[in-house]
C-alpha cells in the first residue's frame, strides 16, 4: 500500500527524478522517476554522442521517448528556433547570430551546453604518402583555389586535387569555412573536383579511394577508419587532448599561438530555460546528458570538455524550480 | 387465327426503333410486334443487329457507352423508354437469356435465389428455387447438389438454370440470345423441348443462326438483312411456317435456303 | 502466268537450291536464341549477384575481445580461484555486478527485477553481458572469411593478443526482437519494423479503400466524360511521378499545412503540444499512400475490367442495381487481383525510402512507436542511416535489415503468386 | 391502330384485358444510396486530382521565390549550379540526369527487351512462370539496396575494368548500370506484356510462311509491338529521371557538369534529396530550388507519360 | 475419271494419323488421300478434329505445346513427319490460310515481299508482289495503295491478300481454315471463286462449316465425326457429289440434312 502511495506522489511531483544534490551541483538523474518526451534534433557530428547518451539514459530505466532526428546544425536550429518544434538542438558549431534572433521571435532564448570537442580532421587515403602536414594556408588552397597539388606545394605531384566535403548544411562545413575562409564560401563551393554529402560515409569512401583525394569530417570518423585513412596535422599540430584543450576556438592563429589544434570545435547541445522548467524531462535529459558524456565521449571518438560552464547554465536555467 | 385476335394479343411493340453505337446506326427502323405467350424468332446473318434489337427490348443496351434508342417501345401499352420508367424496373419483367451460360459463380441455390431477393422476394426461398428448376426442367438433375458451385455444371445444364433464374423473378417475357448455339445437340434439344413449354406462361423472344432450330421452335419469325451502310432493317415478319415455305421476299428465300451466311 | 506453276515442279532441285539459305538462317535462329537466352541469363545473375553482396555482408568471421576478461572478475571476488566465471556463487555474481556496472544501470535493472530474486545463470549472464561485455572490434564479410581465414586469424593474432574470432550471422533472433542500439552486437530492428508495420498500415487503410473506390468509379460507374477521361489520364501520369517529388508533396501538405491533425493535436491525442509536430506514423503513412494510390486504381482497373461481361449482364439481366452488380459480383469476381495488385504496391511502398527522408524520419528512438502520432523510424531509412554510422559494423548490420526487408518483401510477392496462381486455376475450373 | 393507342395511354386497361397478369410498374424506384454510393465513389476519384492539384500549387508556390530571383534564361544555359552563391545552371544537374538514365536505358532496353523475347516467345510456360515473378522481385528490392550494391560492387568492378586511376569513386557509370539492372524487369515485364498481346494469328501466319521462329518473333512479333515496347521504353525513362537513392549514393554528390561516365556527378533527384536529407532552412535559395527542381521533374516525367499514353493509345487501336 | 488416274495423282497421304493434345487423342486413325490439283473440304461438327488435320500437314500443330502426331503423311512420296525434314521447309511447300484473315500489320507490299524474301526470293520483288495480287483477284482494288497498312483493308480484301501472301511463296498445296467463316456474303462469293480459280495450279485443302460452300468449292469431301471419347475419325471421304447426294453413311446423310450440328 504504502508503495503505491510513494508511487502516486512521485508522479504528481515533476521533479521526483532529482537526487543527490549537493550545494551549487547538477543534480543526479533518476531516468526511471523522469516522465515525458523529449525531440532533439540537429547535428549529424553530435548525433553518435547524443544517441550513445540517450541509450543510455534508456538502459538506466527511462519508459518516455527521447526522439533524435540527424539533419545537421543548421536545420537542427531552423526546428529549434523558427518551427519552435525540438526541445534540444545538437550543433557542431555556436548558434549565430540570426539564429538567436528567430528565437527571440517564438519567446526562446538559447542556452549552450558545451558537451565536448572535436577535432575536425583533415584525411587523406593511405595511399597518400605525399602529404603529412599542411599549413592554414594550404588548407585554404587544398580546398579552393588551387586545382593540382603542385599549386599547392611545387613537390606534391602534378595531380588534380579530389575534394570530399561535407554539406552545406552541415555546422562542419560552416565551421570550416568560418575558421579557414573567413565565412566566404565562395572558394569551396566554385572549386573543381568536389564531392559534397551530408553523409560522412559518402566522404569516407571517397577519400580512400585515390592517393589525390582529401577530405575533412569530423575526428570520430577517422578514428573508425584508421585503417584506411591517414590524418594530416595542421600547422604541425596533431589532434590529442591536450592539443584540443589548449584550443580557444577563435581563430586558427590563435589556436596555433595556444599551442591548441588549429580546427578544433565545441560540441554544443542548446535548450532554453523556459522549456526545461515547465518540461523538466528536458532538464533531465540535459543533466542527464552532462553528467555521463564524459563517460562514453572517447569510445564515440571525440574529446571531453570542461563541462563547469555547461552546469553553471543549467543550474542558472533551472534556479529555484525544483 | 384472325388478326383480330393477334391484334389484342400483342405482348410488345416497337415503332421505327432506330439504335445507334456512338455514330453508328446498328439498326433503321424496326416495326415489330410480339404476340404474347408465343416464341417469336429472330434470324438473319451476323451483325444484322438481332442482339441489338433484343436487347433494347429490356433495355440492356443502355448498359454499353455510347448506345442511344430511337423510336419507342410499349410493353403492354406502357412505353418503356419513357422518362419516368425506370429500367431496373424493367429488366425485372422482362428477363434474359444469353448466348453463353452466365451462371454466378455461387452455388446453384443462390444463383436462383439471389436474383429474387435482390427483387424483394420475401416469401419461402426453398420452393421458389424448387419451382424454378422444375419449371427449367433441371430439379431432377441438381435437387441432391443446390449448394455445389453452379460453374461445375454441364454446359446444357448451366443454360437451364440461367433459364431458371430468370423465372424465378417471374417476368412476363423471356429474350434468350442464341440459347443454345454453345451447346451439344442433345442439350440444345432439352432447350428446346423447355422453350416450347415455356410458352405457355411467358412470352419468349428468341435469337438463333440455326434455321432448323427457328422452325421447329418458334411460331413467328423476323427476318433481319444489313443494308448498304451496315445498318440492319427488317425484310420480313410473319407466321414462322409462312417465312420458311412462302416468303415473299426473295432474300428471304435465299437466305433460308443456305445461299449465304 | 499458269505456265509458271502448271508443270510440277522438281522439289529435290528447289531443296538443294534453298537448303543453303535454310541452313544459314537456322544457324542466325540459334545464334539469336542464344542471346535471348543470354540476356535472361545475366538478368537472374544480376539477381544473384545483388542477393549475393547482401549476403557476403551479412554473415562471417568476427574478431571479439572481452572489454574486461573473466578472470580478473574472479579474482576480484576469490582471489587466487581458477573457478569459471558462471560457475560462481550467486553472491560473488552479485558482487562483481554491484562493483562494475554502473549506477543507474544497476538501479534500472533492479527496478525491473531485483536482482538478488533473479538465478544464478541470469546473473551469469548479466555479467558477461554488462561486465565482461565482448565487443566485435572487427568484421569480415563471408567470402573473405570462406576464403581467407589464415590472414583473418594472423590479423587476429596480431592485433587482438587477446580477442578470438567467431563466426555471426548478424541477421538473428535478437536482431529481430531488441530495439535500437549504438552497440552493434546490441542493435536490434524492432522498433523500425513496428514503424514500417504501422507506417504501412495506414498506408493501406488510405490507399485501397480509396484506390478500389476510385477503380470501381471508373470501371462501373464513370460516365465516358471529359472529367472522367481527365481523372483517368491523371491516373496514369500520376503513376509516372517520381517518388521523391511526393516526398516533397507530403512535407508540404502532411507535415505542414495539416500538421494539426497529422501531430494529433486537435484530437487531444497528444499531451506535449509545444514539440508535436507533423513529422508522424500517420504522415509518412498518408505519403506512402499517396504515391502507391495510381498503382492500385490501375491494377485493381484492370481487376475489375477481367471480370467477364457475362457476369454483369446475368445481373442486371435481373433487374439488379448497378451498386447491387457491382457489390455481389464484380467486386467478389475481381478481388482476388485486387489484392494481388495491392500486394505488388504495398511491397513497393515497404522499401521507398526518399520520400520518408524528405518527411523526416527519426534516426533514433527510445520506444517503440505506439500511436499513429508518434515519430518513426522504418526499415529501409534505418538502412539508409546505418550505413551512415562510422563503425563498419553497422554495414553488417545494414546488411542484416536489407535480407529482413527482402524476406518480407519475397513473402509478400510470394503471396501475390500463389493468388494469382489461385486465380487461373479457379478461371480454368470456371471454364 | 385506335386499339393501340387505348393500350398506350391506359395501362391498367391491358392488364385488365389479362386478369393472369400482375400490376406492372415500371416507374423509378428511390435509391437513395445509389447515389450517396456513387458520390463517395467519385469523392474517391477525385483525390487523384487533388494529388496532382497538390503537387502542381506546392511545386509552383514554393519555388516562386525561387523564379522571381533566377532568370530563366539562365536557369537553362549556365553551367554552374550554386544557388547558395548565385550561381543557378541546372545543366550540370540536368546534364549528369541524362548520363545516368541514357546508361540505365542503354543496359535496360535490350537487356529488358531479349528477356522479353525469350519469356514471351522462346520460354516453356513453367520456366516463364516461374522467372517472370522473379524478375518482378527485383523490381521489388528497395532502391537503397540497389544504390549500396552500385557503390560496393559495380563502382568497384569498374575500377577493376577500366583502372582505378580512370574511375572515380562516385560516378554516373556505375549508378546508371546498375539502375538498368533496377529497370530491366519493368521494362522486360512491360514488353512481355505487349508481345504476348500480339495475336498469334500473326505467329501462324509468318510460320505458315515457312519463316523461323526468329524470324516471326524479330520481325513480326516485334514490330507489331513496336508501340507498346516503346511504352515501356518511355515508362524506363521516366523511372530513370525520377530514380533517387541509386544516384545519391553511387552518382556523385557534388554538381559538376561532366560527360565523362567514371566521374563524379549529381543529378535532379540526388540533389534534392540531398538538399532535403539536411532539411535546409525554409526561405532559403536552396531549400527553394528542391521545388523549382521538383517542378522540373515533374514536368519532364508529365511530358514522358504523355507520350507513352498516346503511344499506347494507337497500339490498342490497332488490334481491337 | 479412273481410280487409276486418281492414285498417279495423289499429292499427299496420310497414314493412320493419330493428333494428341498432352494425353487428349484429338482424332484417331485418320487415312486420306488428297488428290492434286482438286480441292478437297473437310466437314463435320465443331470439335471434330478438322483444324487439327489440316495443321499436322504442314506441321503447323507443332508450334502448340504439347502436340505429338503419329502415323505418317507423305507429300509427294516424302515422308514429312521424317527426322531429317525441317518444319520451316516444309511450310514453305504446304501454305496455309486461316480463319480470321491475319494480316501483318504493315504495308499491303510488304505483306507479301516478306514471307519471299525470307525464303530467299532473289527475283524481281515488285513482279512478284503484283502476280500474286493478281492470282488472287486482289490487283485491281489495291495497286494505287500498295504503301498503305494492310489492316486497313476490308475483311474480304485482308482475306485474299493473305492468300496472295501464301501464293507468293509458290507453295504446292494451300491449306484454308474456313476462310471464309468471318466474311460477309459478297467477299465470301470472291473466295469461292478465287478458290475454283486457284486448284488450277494448286492442290487445296479447305475446311469449312457451310455445307453450301463444301458443294459449291470442291472436288472431293472428307466428313469427320467425334467417337465416344471425343476423339475425331473421319466418317467417310469420297467425291463431293456422292458425300452429298448419296452418301452411305447415315450419319452424314443426317449432317448434311442438317439434323445436328
Ligand atoms: N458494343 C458495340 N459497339 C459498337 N458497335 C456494336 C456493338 N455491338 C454491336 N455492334 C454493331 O452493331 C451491329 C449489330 O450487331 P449485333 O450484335 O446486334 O448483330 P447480331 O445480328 O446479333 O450478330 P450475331 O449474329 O453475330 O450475334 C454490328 O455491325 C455490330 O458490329
Ligand atoms: N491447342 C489445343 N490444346 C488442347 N486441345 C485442343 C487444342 N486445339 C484443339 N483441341 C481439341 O482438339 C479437338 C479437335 O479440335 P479442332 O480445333 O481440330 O476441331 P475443329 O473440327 O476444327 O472444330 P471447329 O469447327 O470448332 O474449328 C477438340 O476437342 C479441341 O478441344
Ligand atoms: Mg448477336
Ligand atoms: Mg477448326
Ligand atoms: O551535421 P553537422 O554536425 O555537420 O552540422
Amino acid at each position: 500500500e504504502g508503495q503505491g502511495e510513494t508511487e502516486s506522489a512521485e508522479e504528481s511531483n515533476p521533479f521526483a527524478w532529482v537526487e543527490e544534490m549537493g550545494e551549487g551541483e547538477l543534480p543526479a538523474v533518476n531516468p526511471l522517476l523522469v516522465q515525458g518526451d523529449v525531440a532533439t534534433a540537429g547535428s549529424s557530428t553530435v548525433a553518435p554522442l547524443a544517441a550513445v547518451i540517450i541509450e543510455r539514459y534508456k538502459e538506466d530505466g527511462l519508459t518516455s521517448q527521447v526522439t533524435l532526428d540527424v539533419i545537421g546544425s543548421g536545420a537542427g536550429f531552423e526546428r529549434f528556433t523558427v518551427a519552435g518544434e525540438t526541445d534540444v538542438s545538437n550543433a557542431s558549431r555556436a548558434i549565430k547570430d540570426s539564429e538567436v534572433e528567430n528565437a527571440a521571435e517564438i519567446g526562446r532564448t538559447p542556452i549552450p551546453f558545451r558537451v565536448g570537442t572535436d577535432a575536425l580532421s583533415v584525411v587523406v587515403s593511405q595511399e597518400n604518402d605525399f602529404v603529412e602536414d599542411v599549413t592554414a594556408e594550404e588548407l585554404a588552397l587544398i580546398f579552393g583555389g588551387a586545382e593540382t597539388w603542385n599549386e599547392v606545394r611545387s613537390d606534391w605531384p602534378n595531380e588534380p586535387i579530389l575534394r570530399y566535403v561535407p554539406g552545406t548544411d552541415s555546422g562542419t562545413f560552416d565551421f570550416f569555412v568560418e575558421m579557414v575562409y573567413d565565412e566566404d564560401p565562395d572558394t569551396i563551393l566554385s572549386a573543381e573536383n568536389t564531392q559534397f554529402s551530408e553523409d560522412d560515409n559518402i566522404l569516407v569512401q571517397g577519400v580512400s579511394e585515390s592517393p589525390y583525394a582529401v577530405a575533412f569530417f569530423g575526428y570520430a570518423y577517422f578514428v573508425e577508419n584508421q585503417d584506411i585513412l591517414k590524418i594530416l596535422s595542421v600547422e604541425g599540430i596533431e589532434p590529442s587532448q591536450e592539443a584540443v584543450e589548449n584550443a580557444n576556438y577563435d581563430s586558427i592563429e590563435k589556436n596555433v599561438e595556444a599551442g591548441g589544434y588549429p580546427i578544433a570545435r565545441p560540441l554544443f547541445i542548446y535548450s532554453d530555460a523556459e522549456i526545461m522548467r515547465s518540461k523538466p524531462q528536458v532538464a533531465a535529459y540535459i543533466a542527464y546528458f552532462l553528467n555521463n558524456v564524459n563517460d562514453v565521449i572517447d569510445q564515440v571518438g571525440y574529446f571531453p570538455a570542461d563541462l563547469s560552464v555547461a552546469e553553471a547554465n543549467w543550474l542558472e536555467a533551472m534556479e529555484g524550480a525544483y | 387465327m384472325s388478326t383480330q385476335l393477334e391484334n389484342q394479343d400483342i405482348e410488345l411493340r416497337t415503332d421505327n426503333l432506330n439504335i445507334y453505337y456512338d455514330t453508328f446506326r446498328a439498326v433503321t427502323d424496326i416495326n415489330l410486334e410480339i404476340p404474347r405467350e408465343q416464341v417469336t424468332a429472330f434470324i438473319g446473318p451476323s451483325g444484322c443487329g438481332k442482339s441489338t434489337v433484343l436487347r433494347s427490348i429490356n433495355r440492356m443496351n443502355e448498359l454499353i457507352p455510347g448506345t442511344r434508342t430511337e423510336g419507342t417501345i410499349h410493353f403492354r401499352g406502357v412505353d418503356i423508354y419513357a422518362d419516368k420508367v425506370d429500367p431496373v424496373e424493367v429488366r425485372r419483367h422482362i428477363g434474359m437469356v444469353f448466348q453463353k451460360p452466365n451462371p454466378f459463380p455461387k452455388s446453384i441455390y443462390d444463383n436462383i435465389a439471389w436474383g429474387a431477393k435482390i427483387n424483394g422476394f420475401t416469401g419461402d426461398m426453398d420452393e421458389l428455387v424448387e419451382t424454378s428448376l422444375q419449371q427449367a426442367a433441371l430439379w431432377n438433375e441438381v435437387k441432391d447438389k443446390l449448394k455445389q458451385n453452379a460453374l461445375r455444371l454441364s454446359g446444357g445444364q448451366q443454360q437451364r438454370l440461367c433459364i431458371a433464374r430468370a423465372i424465378a423473378i417471374k417476368p412476363h417475357i423471356i429474350l434468350m440470345d442464341e440459347p443454345a448455339s454453345a451447346l451439344d445437340p442433345i442439350s440444345t434439344t432439352k432447350i428446346e423441348d423447355l422453350i416450347n413449354e415455356l410458352k405457355q406462361d411467358y412470352t419468349i423472344v428468341i435469337v438463333t443462326h440455326n434455321m432448323q432450330q427457328a422452325a421447329r421452335v418458334s411460331d413467328k419469325t423476323a427476318f433481319f438483312l444489313v443494308d448498304e451502310n451496315r445498318s440492319g432493317y427488317l425484310v420480313e415478319y410473319g407466321k414462322t411456317d409462312e417465312i420458311f415455305f412462302n416468303p415473299k421476299n426473295k432474300e428471304t428465300e435465299d437466305y433460308i435456303s443456305g445461299r449465304f451466311g | 502466268m499458269s505456265s509458271m506453276f502448271s508443270t510440277p515442279r522438281d522439289i529435290a532441285a528447289e531443296n538443294r537450291a534453298k537448303d543453303k539459305g535454310l541452313r544459314q538462317r537456322t544457324r542466325m535462329g540459334y545464334i539469336w536464341q542464344g542471346i535471348f537466352y543470354l540476356a535472361t541469363t545475366i538478368a537472374i545473375l544480376a539477381l544473384v549477384t545483388l542477393i549475393l553482396n547482401i549476403i557476403d555482408s551479412a554473415f562471417g568471421y568476427v574478431a571479439v575481445q572481452n572489454t574486461v576478461e573473466p578472470a580478473a572478475l574472479v579474482e576480484q571476488v576469490q582471489p587466487g580461484s581458477d573457478t569459471p566465471l558462471h560457475d560462481l556463487e550467486k553472491a560473488d555474481l552479485l558482487t562483481i555486478l554491484n562493483e562494475n556496472v554502473r549506477r543507474g544501470l544497476l538501479r534500472a535493472m533492479n527496478a525491473d527485477q531485483p536482482l538478488v530474486d533473479r538465478s544464478q545463470k541470469e546473473l551469469a549472464r548479466l555479467v558477461v553481458d554488462r561486465v565482461v561485455e565482448p565487443r566485435v572490434e572487427k568484421s569480415w564479410h563471408l567470402w573473405e572469411s570462406l576464403t581467407a581465414r589464415d590472414e583473418i586469424r594472423a590479423w587476429v593474432d596480431e592485433n587482438l593478443p587477446d580477442g578470438w574470432i567467431q563466426f555471426r550471422s548478424w541477421v538473428n533472433v535478437e536482431f529481430l526482437s531488441k530495439d535500437l542500439s549504438n552497440v552493434p552486437e546490441r542493435a536490434g530492428i524492432r522498433t523500425p519494423i513496428m514503424g514500417s508495420v504501422m507506417v504501412i498500415l495506414i498506408t493501406i487503410l488510405f490507399s485501397f479503400p480509396v484506390g478500389v473506390g476510385s477503380a470501381l468509379y471508373l470501371e462501373e460507374f464513370a460516365p465516358d466524360n471529359r472529367l472522367n477521361r481527365f481523372i483517368q489520364v491523371n491516373i496514369y501520369n500520376l503513376s509516372g511521378v517520381p517518388s521523391i517529388i511526393y516526398g516533397l508533396l507530403g512535407l508540404a501538405v502532411f507535415v505542414r499545412i495539416l500538421e494539426p491533425i497529422t501531430s494529433g493535436a486537435i484530437f487531444g491525442a497528444i499531451e506535449d503540444h509545444s514539440t508535436a509536430n507533423g513529422r508522424t506514423i500517420l504522415s509518412a503513412g498518408l505519403t506512402l499512400g499517396l504515391l502507391i494510390l495510381p498503382i492500385i486504381i490501375i491494377n485493381a482497373q484492370e481487376a475489375i475490367r477481367a471480370v467477364p461481361k457475362s457476369l454483369r449482364d446475368s445481373a442486371f439481366g435481373l433487374g439488379a442495381t448497378r451498386w447491387q452488380t457491382v457489390w455481389h459480383h464484380v467486386l467478389p469476381a475481381s478481388m482476388d487481383r485486387i489484392l494481388t495488385g495491392t500486394i505488388i504496391a504495398v511491397s513497393r511502398a515497404l522499401g521507398e525510402t526518399a520520400p520518408l527522408v524528405v518527411v523526416g524520419a527519426s534516426a533514433f528512438l527510445t520506444r517503440d512507436p505506439s500511436s499513429i502520432f508518434d515519430k518513426f523510424t522504418t526499415l529501409p531509412i534505418m538502412i539508409y542511416r546505418w550505413t551512415a554510422y562510422p563503425q563498419a559494423e553497422f554495414r553488417n548490420l545494414a546488411a542484416g535489415a536489407i535480407i529482413v526487408l527482402l524476406v518480407v518483401l519475397l513473402s509478400l510477392n510470394a503471396g501475390a503468386i500463389i493468388m494469382r496462381d489461385r486465380i487461373s486455376k479457379k478461371r480454368r475450373m470456371g471454364k | 391502330m385506335s386499339e393501340h393507342t387505348s393500350l398506350e395511354t391506359s395501362p391498367g386497361n391491358s392488364a385488365g384485358g389479362d386478369p393472369a397478369s400482375p400490376e406492372i410498374s415500371f416507374a423509378k424506384r428511390s435509391r437513395p444510396h445509389e447515389s450517396i454510393i456513387q458520390g463517395v465513389l467519385f469523392a474517391m476519384a477525385i483525390m487523384s486530382i487533388l494529388t496532382t492539384a497538390g503537387i502542381v500549387i506546392i511545386l509552383t508556390t514554393d519555388s516562386m521565390l525561387f523564379w522571381r530571383e533566377v532568370s530563366v534564361w539562365e536557369f537553362f544555359t549556365s553551367k554552374t549550379w550554386q544557388p547558395m552563391l548565385g550561381r543557378i545552371g541546372v545543366l550540370p544537374l540536368l546534364n549528369s540526369t541524362i548520363m545516368t538514365s541514357t546508361i540505365a536505358m542503354l543496359v535496360a532496353t535490350p537487356l529488358g527487351l531479349f528477356v522479353a523475347i525469350y519469356l514471351s516467345e522462346y520460354a516453356p510456360p513453367n520456366v516463364k512462370s516461374v522467372l517472370k515473378p522473379i524478375l518482378e522481385i527485383l523490381a521489388g528490392v528497395p532502391t537503397v539496396v540497389y544504390g549500396y550494391f552500385a557503390l560496393t560492387f559495380m563502382t568497384p568492378l569498374l575500377k577493376s575494368i577500366f583502372g582505378a586511376e580512370v574511375v572515380n569513386i562516385y560516378n554516373t557509370a556505375s549508378a546508371g548500370i546498375v539502375m538498368g539492372i533496377l529497370i530491366l524487369p519493368l521494362i522486360a515485364s512491360m514488353t512481355e506484356d505487349a508481345l504476348s498481346a500480339v495475336p498469334d494469328s500473326l505467329r501462324q501466319a509468318a510460320h505458315g510462311l515457312g519463316a523461323t521462329k526468329m524470324e516471326t518473333s524479330i520481325q513480326i512479333v516485334v514490330p507489331a509491338a513496336i508501340s507498346g515496347i516503346a511504352a515501356a521504353f518511355i515508362v524506363g525513362i521516366s523511372r530513370a529521371i525520377g530514380e533517387t537513392m541509386i544516384v545519391a549514393l553511387a552518382a556523385g554528390a557534388g554538381p559538376n557538369f561532366t560527360f565523362n561516365p567514371f566521374e563524379a556527378a549529381e543529378t535532379l533527384t540526388g540533389y534534392i534529396v540531398r538538399i532535403s536529407g539536411g532539411d535546409v532552412s525554409y526561405n532559403t535559395i536552396d531549400y527553394n530550388s528542391i521545388f523549382a527542381l521538383g517542378l522540373l521533374l515533374f514536368v519532364f516525367t508529365l511530358i514522358l507519360n504523355i507520350i507513352s499514353r498516346q503511344i499506347v493509345k494507337r497500339y490498342r487501336e490497332v488490334y481491337e
